[in-house]
This record gives C-alpha cells, structure tokens and sequence, in this order.
C-alpha cells in the first residue's frame, strides 16, 4: 500500500497495523525520515510534490519491491506540505519471511524515494528558503539496484 | 499541450503550469521554444544539466518525441524520502 | 538500552518513544522479528538463554555498533521463555543523521544477535520438540562486518 | 569450578549446572574428563564441532586456559534474533 499525505501520521500505530496484518513474516523493518534541525535553526521544511505521479511511482517502486524480493508486504507513506523539525515525513515499511528480504526491500524503496519520487524539499529558515539540493551519494545508491 | 513547473523552475517562471501552442518534436525544442520566449524561461533553463523532464508522468529525456503527449513536467533533480 | 525479558512488549510504542529520544536523527530503522507458524502447526516457540552472558553480549553489540556507525541511538529488546505464533520475539531499533548508517548498524546488531548472542530456541509442534539449527547463512553474514 | 549446560546439552546431560573439581588445564582437558565420567557426557560432548565454550560469560575456544576461571558454559551454536 502506498499514500500520499498532507497531515501527519503515527509511525508506531503504522508500524503495528501493518504487522498485523502479515501473514507468515518472521521480519518487519521499518524506515522513518524525521524533519532535522538545520544549523541557525529551522522554522520549517516546505515539502512540494507532483500530483498523480507521486502516487504512480511510489506504486511503481512498491510494486517493484514485491517483484525482487520475498516480500509479504511492503507499505510507503510519504507527506507534503509544511513540516515543523522533528515532524515525521516518511515512512517505509517492510515484512518478509527472511530478514535480509525485507532489509535490502527497505533499502531499496528508501533509495527510489530519495531520487526518483517527485517530491522537492525546501528548508525555511529566518535568513530565508533555499531548495534542498540532491545528493550524488543517493543518485549514486541507486546504482546498487 | 500543458507544461508543469516544479520547485524552483516554478518559482523562476513564476507559475505552476500553462498551456503551451507547440510544434516542437522533442523536449529539446520545446524548451528551446521557451527559452526565446522571455529572460526568465532562458534563466529557469540555462543549465537543463539540473532538469528532469516528465512526459504524461513518466520520467523521460529531453530527446524523447513529444507525439502524443499530453503533459510535460519539469524540475530539479527529486529531493524524496 | 538493551533489555532481556520474558514478558511480551509493543513494537509500535517502543519505536515511538525511542524515536522521541533521538537529537538529531534524520533516520530511524527498526527491525522486529516475529515468531511464525511451521508447517503442521508451531505450538510453542521457547526461547532459553544465559541470564548474565546475554546482557553482557546485547551491551558489547550496542556499543560497537555506536562506535562503528555515527549514531543518535540504539536499542535492542529480546524476549525468552515460552511464545506462541505472532508473538514478537525481539525488536532492534538504529538512529542516525543518515538512512546508511540506520541500515548498517540495524543489519549489524541483527547479524551478530543471530549467531553470537545466548539464545537457543526450540519449536514445540504436535509432534514433539526440536531445537532450532544455527544456520550457515546466518554464520556467514557475520563475515560482511 | 562451576559448570553450565544450556539446549540439547543441558537436555543431555540432565542438568542445567553442577559444580566440578577439576584440574584440568584447558577446555578440552575438561570435556575429556566429563566423557570419560559417564555416558550421558560423552553422548552429549561426542561432536564438539557442535558445541560452543564460554568461559566467564565471555565467548571462548576449546584450547584456552581454565586458570582463573570460575565459570564455564557449554551449548549449542546460538539462535537468537
């Protein structure tokens, strides 16, 4: 199941329901992202996205997932909007009879969320916004897959 | 043909979306086209090297053919997870 | 923290309050693991360790952990004693400024609870007991650290 | 010195724990001791492939030293996680 957000989520009540409701998984790993303080502070961190798409590539990356590994579920929550530090913004959740399915799936979504998912990060701090700029290090990370 | 702006190519062409009149074959003409249009398409696409294009929401290049196409998006490089 | 217990415990509330106690950490990974069904049916799995030893093993895989991967945090509970089917068994919780170092350290402390911490189970069915074989697989990925 | 038996060994064997006068100089010298004592050790220590050592709780091998040590534990290779 994948969902597109504006409003927070409980990753603890997320994580508990999707154990729930595996059959045969003797692992669960789980990936949360968390909004960081940047340094001078953090007012918030603006999260725009691309409608439609961002729900067809997160379906596509789930869907992909499931095609690799042993997977007895794989769950993708993502938000958009504005965001305080410390707010949750992510979540990847993964379940498999075997833990090193449901680690490298984990791995996986976490690393096509950060560079293939259309979602663009801003940081709003009191000097002003500014884009968060991509990473080689996750367009690299890919290259694992 | 509807054309999509995200992120800070929305903010340097100063909206979010517009129907673009085009006989362009290629994402490359198209934005070429854009470019000759007015300064702030030419400095939102001075360096397409930082642009990802999306063609009918599927990530594509900027020689695909634009036959067909309903859509097109572009942005920086995604910033996800 | 580490934790040794018999009691049963909520993987959803213990990843929230340990994500709560986290500075600076972009990344929270937690791994559960769950005791499945066998086959014929599992009555019972029973858990028997070494009271003293497995405290001690949990603690030095926690801190080479913190000291191999730059680290907010990490926290390992085990349960032992006698769990039926669905019961979580055990819960590894990593954060860190960066997603990598979560799934490594997580991976790590995994791996190393698999093979070198005081555990032994054993699968009660209808038709008797057996004692859970250590697999090679499991000796092998100790390799990778 | 005191000795414990975890899993199939303490099953085999009969008992989690017993205390043994010993002067057995490393771990091998001890576990030949407790084969020659009787059946139900030599059945248990038969394939010492299968079986770990710790000595004070610390993981061990069979050729270490029993000097100074005050307990040590037999069992099979560990299934925890």
């Amino acid at each position: 199941m994948i969902r597109v957000q504006q409003g927070t989520f409980d990753p603890g009540a997320e994580l508990n329901a999707f154990s729930a409701a595996q059959e045969g998984a003797g692992a669960v790993v789980s990936f949360s992202g968390v909004v960081r303080d940047v340094a001078g502070g953090l007012e918030a961190m603006e999260i725009e996205h691309y409608p439609g798409m961002t729900e067809a590539a997160l379906e596509e990356f789930r869907a992909e997932a499931v095609r690799r590994w042993s997977l007895s579920g794989a769950l993708v929550i993502h938000r958009h909007g504005r965001l305080a530090p410390g707010e949750v913004i992510m979540m990847v959740c993964t379940a498999a009879p075997h833990r090193a399915d449901a680690f490298a799936a984990a791995e996986f979504l976490m690393d096509y969320l950060k560079s293939r998912a259309p979602f663009w990060k801003k940081e709003v701090t009191a000097e002003g916004a500014a884009w968060v700029a991509a990473k080689d290090e996750d367009e690299d990370a890919l290259s694992r897959w | 043909m509807r054309v999509l702006y995200f992120a800070w190519l929305r903010e340097r062409i100063g909206l979010p979306r517009e129907d673009v009149e085009t006989g362009a074959a290629t994402v490359a003409d198209l934005v070429e086209e854009l470019k000759a249009r007015e300064e702030r398409y030419a400095v939102a696409f001075a360096d397409v090297s930082a642009v990802r294009v999306a063609l009918d929401q599927e990530l594509s290049s900027f020689d695909a053919p634009l036959a067909g196409v309903r859509e097109v998006a572009f942005f920086p490089p995604m910033t996800g997870g």
